[in-house]
């Protein structure tokens, strides 16, 4: 099925609008409150790292922010637009086309990889290229090509994923992401189904990504990464923003007790 | 002997399909027709008491090779092919072919009128055979469709996939009688006559029970009970044959 | 026992087996498509929709397909609907199929994992491209042992349409018992063909699970 | 349509829903456990038993039921061995039954993670102990839509024993329609109880399936 | 099934007799060399931390222990009985029920658990009493019952495990093997699949079984743990034992550069 060939939209490039502004967002599961009023800006060419306990609601507002995750309350704005709403007054939710057309400019990087089994390395690259970018297969292949070898798996594109490592696949599917030229990608633990000697490969590849100005919003347990790569580093507990700011502010200069007994029990565990 | 074993034991069991009126059918769960009315007489004859067994066709043949039980008394054409690998008693009705339409079908009055019509039968049955060869004098031939169950082409015969259905006369008469409404026999029967003998197995040890089943056959005719027996199921009696006719197909 | 009657019948039977092949094949093609259809169907958010679905599924899985066929072939002339008795058994085959393999695809569908499906969305992926790219060939890795399974079932189903005149392997078998009333040769015979076509089946279905298995690395693991 | 033929009909179709039912469940039973163990004896590293056990199911799932029972009740005697009918029906459907549900078990099987059973193995535990407490009860679990499926498919398949004389429901039916000539009303009847009794295995089975997995 | 009662093994006192004493071991799969000829001594009450990169045969050095895995030269024993085989010279295979009465001095818990979901955390750790040990219904149960106690999960005795956390599904399985009065536990990465907030209540249940004179031979990366709880700690390397010793020892004495750079990346993934 040939895909629709959809007008491209130019990243703009007003810095005065933020990538992604999120306002009072709340969010239920049936009575259990996850996320309560979240205020957070990602401005352009910023990493923001989130971090916080199992169950305070990292992954919820990131699948949030793209939509995978349907908000309750408030609005979460991408470059500007309104994601997943219409925005007259009694808000309707968006068509699954208009949807597509927005997660088109996000990417997302989940903690178990994702991968389709049943197509090798390039394959996967190349998919969404023909059905979402409407190339044609050669020049999705090429252009797949040229993203593996960024990530430095260009001899591993016709393997399938069994075959990778967990921290090869890690990279193809940021390979895999990043083929699809987003404004803005989304990790969701990027690193936390790895095994400790291939954390560091996956790092490597989102600090270059970083460093070329890619946005990316990124929940994480990695603190050495946080601290030397993010912009800003939001901490959540229980649903709530409770610190944000530079890296060197939250971690050393917040108050809040919550994140001095995380940050606590994190030093306590690795010091040696 | 198996004779012997028989009026030793004091039952003999025998086998049937009971889906074949006027015959052999079930009715509130009670074996009824001409083989059950016959063959209590024969029973008597032999001095011994019959147990009926039901069986799908399938398996009625193998179940009296594998000597499940003694004799079948389902109503049974004789064919050449047959005779190889059967023992056949002296006729126990007539077999007749005949036809049978929709009640409502005005086209159809006598036998010839099926030309360049849809006639179905029994497969491997000598009235379909002979339909086949009765047809072919006609034009335009009718076309003749083979079924495994011929309850089954009289269920098409109302729905309206063939016109007329082929069996003997005595089924014939007995399923138009039972649904008057929907179903009406074409007179007269147009095939050769023909008769329904019982069949048991070909072993020397079986001889003499088949020779006594005959005896039986021929007093019980001889007596008057089989035109009682005759006259309750078709209405009418006839004389059969006392010896085993040979077979013309 | 006189063998020689299946080379006499040999013509006949072979041409029986055949026309069991073409409704065996064209059943499951049926069966397949409409199980499929049926899946999909039942998993949209209309709720009637979903109900007519499990109705139809429990109703058609329920009862024996011989009376399904026979209620088909002779009670549809009664509302109008009259087939072909090949026609009838391919359809009927197909409608008898296509509840079991719902059913196969229904857990297929839900065996595929769900972060799939979830990259595909978060890439902007069209529903269409993801169900034929993403969840298709999934589900067959997990489904395609059930549905060889049923296949194999529905060889045997294919008997029932002697009832229907349609000249199959089982009709030419009968007419090959009425004729000779050579019942032992016939059920051997019965046994080899069958035998012969279910076995062809499974190997054939175990070839093409390699095949759409065939990226995934067998770990050799010790046994217990 | 003439439902008043139904009506009398009722009693005997019933009657008849009766045998179908009870040969069925005996089948079953006893087919879970010829499944189970031919399912455990061709994972018990025996090459001899997993050969043996392939054919049984190559020939059981390979040759239909009908042939089977006729093989079992005709055939059998010309060897010298009689088997009544009930015996012929039950052991038929039982092995029938077992070649299918022992390759359920199989799959099952494979969804055990198989460091369940090394965890048992490393506490100590016998190998037959490791089947039956920790492999079989999981196993089980896990199959149980195949079961009842399989189940219902025996069920309808049981037809098939009338070739042995056993008059059950199709069966039946079949006699019943054949001397009123109204198939149609009769096939009707005797396919809404089976649905009604296959509607009830289908909610005992979703039943023990959700009792099964509170776990 | 009734359990056959076997005569208790009283555990020998001897302080002489190493509790695992490892010679010139070495196992391959196929073509591939995962151990080369490893030597390991493990005192009474001793705590040894195994450390080292993904592959460099860690599990399955700790598997040939138990015999899980076939080892193919050298020779392992514990309590001075060899493992696995026969002392006779011809060495040959142990039948699997002298394997059974060596695996019943040998606890392990494993990185996924592993526990049976059919099961109750009572039912558990009580199983193998009654199979193993021959303990009455009874018995087991009041038994069973202590050792969730002294994991701290009495209150969850008849939860299922899909019921229960990754960490309270550790400490079942854990339970379940001190429940045996193991002479010695095997820990094969306790803590990997366990949420980062989840990791410190298991180290705990370790740090006070270590602290009753447990012995134990634990897989991990958690270099916290390590630093602090263990005797010794042994760095595996392409499946030999590059540094072993004191836990100051081996982090920061040790002149091996493989080991410097693995504790190296470790460091600043870890620092903020
Ligand atoms: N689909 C869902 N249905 C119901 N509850 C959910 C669902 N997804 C998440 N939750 C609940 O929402 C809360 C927050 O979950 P979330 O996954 O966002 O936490 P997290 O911060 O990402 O934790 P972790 O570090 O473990 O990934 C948890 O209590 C979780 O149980
Ligand atoms: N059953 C097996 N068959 C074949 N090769 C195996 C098997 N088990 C392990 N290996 C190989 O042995 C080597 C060592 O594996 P092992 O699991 O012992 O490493 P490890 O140090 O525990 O690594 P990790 O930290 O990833 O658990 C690896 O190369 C692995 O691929
Ligand atoms: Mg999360
Ligand atoms: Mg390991």
């Amino acid at each position: 099925m040939p895909a629709m060939t959809e007008t491209e939209t130019k990243p703009r490039l007003d810095p005065a609008v933020p990538m992604v502004s999120v306002r009072g967002v709340g969010k239920s599961f049936g009575a259990n409150v996850v996320l309560r009023d979240i205020d957070l800006t990602v401005n352009k060419s910023e990493v923001v790292c989130l971090i916080g306990p199992s169950g305070s609601g990292k992954s919820t507002l990131l699948r949030c922010i793209n939509f995978l995750e349907v908000y309750d309350r408030g609005e979460i704005r991408i470059e500007g637009k309104l994601v997943g709403y219409t925005e007259a007054a009694p808000r309707r939710q968006l068509s699954n086309r208009e949807l597509r057309d927005l997660r088109r400019n996000v990417g997302m990087v989940f903690q178990q990889f994702n991968l389709w089994p049943h197509m090798t390395a390039l394959e996967n690259v190349a998919e969404a290229l023909i059905q979402v970018r409407g190339m044609d297969k050669a020049a999705a292949v090429a252009h797949a090509r040229r993203m593996l070898d960024r990530v430095g798996l260009a001899e591993k594109a016709d393997s399938y994923p069994a075959r990778l490592s967990g921290g090869q696949q890690q990279r193809v599917a940021i390979a895999r992401v990043i083929a699809m030229e987003p404004h803005l990608i989304l990790f969701d633990e990027p690193t936390s189904a790895l095994d400790p000697e291939l954390v560091g490969e996956v790092l490597q590849v989102m600090r270059d990504l970083a460093a070329d100005g890619m946005t990316m919003v990124v929940v994480t347990h990695e603190m050495g990464f946080a601290a030397n790569v993010a912009d800003k580093v939001a901490f959540l507990d229980r649903g709530r923003i409770a610190a944000f700011g530079p890296p060197r502010e939250v971690f050393h200069e917040s108050g809040e007790p919550r994140l001095k007994q995380f940050l606590q029990t994190y030093h306590e565990r690795n010091s040696f | 002997d198996t004779l012997a074993d028989i009026k030793k034991a004091g039952t003999i069991n025998v086998a049937t399909e009971m889906q074949f009126p006027p015959f052999d059918f079930l009715e509130n769960n009670e074996y009824k027709g001409v083989d059950r009315d016959l063959f209590d007489e024969v029973a008597k004859e032999l001095g011994v008491k019959a147990k009926y067994i039901d069986l799908p066709w399938t398996s009625v043949l193998p179940g009296l090779e594998a000597k499940k039980f003694d004799l079948v008394i389902a109503p049974v054409t004789i064919t050449k092919e047959r005779m190889k690998r059967y023992a056949f008693t002296v006729p126990i009705s007539e077999a007749t072919a005949a036809m049978m339409k929709r009640a409502d079908d005005k086209t159809i009055n006598k036998p010839e009128d099926i030309a360049g019509k849809n006639v179905g039968g029994g497969k491997g049955t000598s009235q379909l055979a002979q339909v086949k060869e009765f047809g072919a004098t006609l034009s335009p031939a009718p076309t003749v469709k083979e079924y495994v169950d011929s309850n089954q082409s009289y269920a098409d015969l109302a729905a309206g996939r063939v016109d007329v259905s082929v069996n003997s006369l005595p089924n014939l008469a007995f399923a138009a009688a039972q649904r008057k409404e929907t179903f009406a026999v074409v007179l007269p029967p147009f095939g050769k006559p023909s008769y329904f003998s019982w069949v048991g197995r070909p072993a020397d040890d079986d001889k003499s029970l088949v020779e006594a089943v005959n005896a039986a056959l021929v007093k019980i005719q001889k007596d008057g009970r089989l035109a009682t027996i005759q006259k309750k199921w078709f209405g009418l009696s006839a004389e059969l044959p006392t010896t085993v006719p040979e077979p013309q197909l | 026992m006189d063998l020689t009657l299946l080379v006499d019948y040999g013509p006949a039977l072979l041409r029986g087996f055949g026309v069991t092949i073409l409704c065996w094949a064209a059943g499951c093609a049926i069966g397949l498509a409409l199980g499929f259809a049926l899946m999909l169907l039942g998993r949209t958010g209309l709720k009637p929709l979903r109900w007519a679905v499990r109705a139809y599924i429990e109703v058609i899985r329920g009862t024996p397909f011989l009376i399904q066929l026979f209620l088909l072939y002779s009670g549809g002339p009664v509302i109008g609907l009259r087939l072909e008795a090949t026609t009838a058994g391919i359809l009927g085959l197909g409608v008898y199929g296509s509840a079991y393999f719902a059913e196969i695809f229904r857990a297929g569908y839900q065996a595929v994992p769900k972060g799939q499906v979830e990259a595909a969305l978060s890439l902007g992926m069209p529903y269409g491209g993801i169900l034929r790219r993403v969840i298709l060939p999934g589900m067959l890795v997990s489904t395609l042992p059930a549905i060889v399974n049923m296949m194999a079932i529905l060889t045997k189903e294919t008997v029932v349409l002697s009832i229907i005149t349609v000249p199959e392997l089982m009709y030419e078998m009968q007419t090959m018992a009425a004729e000779t009333f050579a019942t032992f040769e016939t059920i051997l015979g019965m046994a080899l063909f069958y035998w012969l076509l279910v076995e062809a089946v499974s190997r054939l279905g175990r070839r093409a699970e390699a095949r759409v298995t065939r990226f995934l690395t067998h770990s050799s693991n010790a046994r217990a | 349509m003439k439902f008043s033929v139904i009506i009398d009909a009722l009693p005997h179709l019933l009657g008849a829903a009766v045998t179908t039912v009870w040969i069925s469940l005996l089948g079953v039973m006893l087919g879970q456990v010829i499944g189970v163990l031919v399912c455990v004896a061709r994972q018990s590293g025996s090459r001899a038993a997993d050969m043996a056990g392939g054919v049984y199911v190559s020939f059981f799932r390979g040759v239909p039921l009908l042939i089977q029972l006729l093989l079992i009740y005709y055939m059998l005697p010309l060897i010298g061995i009689d088997v009544p009918p009930l015996v012929a029906a039950i052991g038929a459907l039982s092995l029938a039954s077992g070649a299918y549900v022992s390759e359920i078990y199989r799959g099952a099987l494979n969804g055990v993670p198989h460091g369940q059973s090394e965890a048992a193995l490393a506490l100590g535990f016998p190998a037959p102990t490791i089947w039956t407490r920790i492999l079989l009860p999981q196993a089980f679990r896990i199959s149980v839509p195949a079961l009842v499926n399989e189940l219902i498919l025996l069920l309808k398949a049981s037809s098939l024993i009338s070739v042995v004389g056993v008059a059950e429901l199709t069966r039946t039916s079949q006699t019943i329609s054949a001397s009123n000539y109204r198939p149609l009303e009769i096939y009707l009847a005797a396919g809404l109880i089976y649905l009604a009794i296959n509607g009830a295995l289908a909610a005992f089975g979703a039943l023990v399936e959700r009792r099964l997995q509170q776990g």
